[in-house]
């Protein structure tokens, strides 16, 4: 079982992380989430900043992925989290999952993301021809991590 | 000393991202819920800004409930509900 | 929304199709899922062949997608299935699917695949040192696609 | 007409793909089941064959219940579990 956690500026490139997640053969199964910079409702969006905690991030974000593989059978997880300033369609966060059965690998990897929306101490702040404001935290993310107790 | 970081929306409106605490005005089994009344006590703003329900604390980079003991040396975080991903 | 189906022996590219999903930018979320051939438990496997219902199974895939896309606001859907002799660590299958919402994408991919595993007419045979041999169906798949019903 | 395909274990062990059968000689209600008894009466192979109670059946390719009616012209099969993905 394999652990990665990166927390960077930096783009990713999922075929990469894809790539190395199924070079282990006894893992018949890949999930992937990939969350992407989403236009706005109302008003267009200009561009977004991460913020974050050094250190804790990387430290959560290990966690999570720790507390997964204590609960399936897992072969692989890997978890980016971009940081800093992201514009419209740009790649926020990658989740991966390799197992040998298709359940566990869908199951840790909504965990991963549950988890990391409500435990991982990134904060996102719009910025629109409306001004900057922070995301508001949704309850429906509370309620996605909460059933997992 | 015990230092405390603010983060996000709640760094902004403190205007403050780092507090450092002498950890000898604390008593010796204060919690982080002790240094959060201490820290209001600054000013009307601080008081408002970190009474909100929603605030989150971590101590030593994992989230902890507000009871939780605090030692000299130890980095307290308060923030709000997260929203990455 | 867009569904898009494909049973082709020709291999398929995880970046390609990941580009392709993630391209509409009122999409927040997309949910891959690649299942590939995996090594046996007690001897070589050498290859595996995948028999189809020429017809049938591209009915039962767009069938499928379109079941999801009831059930889920969904902007993407995009499914395909290899046919023919595949070796291991080959590709078998792809789900991809791109939502605005993470949980939409995450059940939606896993309902495809439940359906896909119970309804989409496909049969492995199994060619290893020991002989080759038709695959045999799985309770537990019956009961995943069970859960949606 | 009713053309009837096998497939995977089921057309290997019958050593047969695909069998024509004369609409007239069914009754004209007839059900995909009434084609299975119709063929199960074959040989006892295909008796045993046939009799499997996880066959699956499909009518103009689609899944359907073994009672389904089928018309002069449809297309049958019956094919053991699907095991893709």
């Amino acid at each position: 079982m394999s652990i990665s956690v990166l927390v960077q500026h930096e783009d990713f490139s999922m075929a990469d992380e894809y790539a190395q997640l199924s070079r282990d053969c006894r893992c018949g199964a890949v999930v992937t989430f990939c969350g992407l910079v989403r236009e706005l409702q109302d008003h267009a969006l200009i561009s977004m900043t991460l913020e974050h905690y050094p250190g804790m991030t990387e430290q959560a974000l290990q966690t999570i992925a720790e507390q997964a593989q204590q609960r399936w059978q897992l072969g692989a997880v890997r978890i980016i989290h971009r940081i800093g300033t992201l514009t419209p369609n740009e790649q926020i966060v990658f989740v991966g999952v390799a197992s040998a059965h298709r359940a566990a690998a869908f199951e840790a990897a909504q965990f991963i993301m549950d988890y990391l929306k409500t435990q991982a101490p990134f904060w996102k702040k719009e910025h629109s021809s409306q001004g900057s404001h922070w995301v508001a935290a949704k309850t429906t993310d509370q309620q996605a991590a909460r059933r997992w107790e | 000393m015990i230092k405390v970081l603010f983060f996000a929306a709640l760094r902004e409106r403190l205007n403050t991202a780092t507090v450092e605490l002498d950890s000898s005005t604390l008593p010796a089994d204060a919690s982080a819920a002790a240094v959060l009344t201490k820290l209001q006590s600054r000013s009307a703003d601080w008081q408002h800004e970190l009474s909100r329900q929603d605030l989150l604390c971590a101590i030593n980079q994992r989230l902890c409930p507000l009871h939780t003991k605090v030692s000299p040396g130890d980095e307290l975080a308060f923030f709000p509900p997260v929203t990455g991903g």
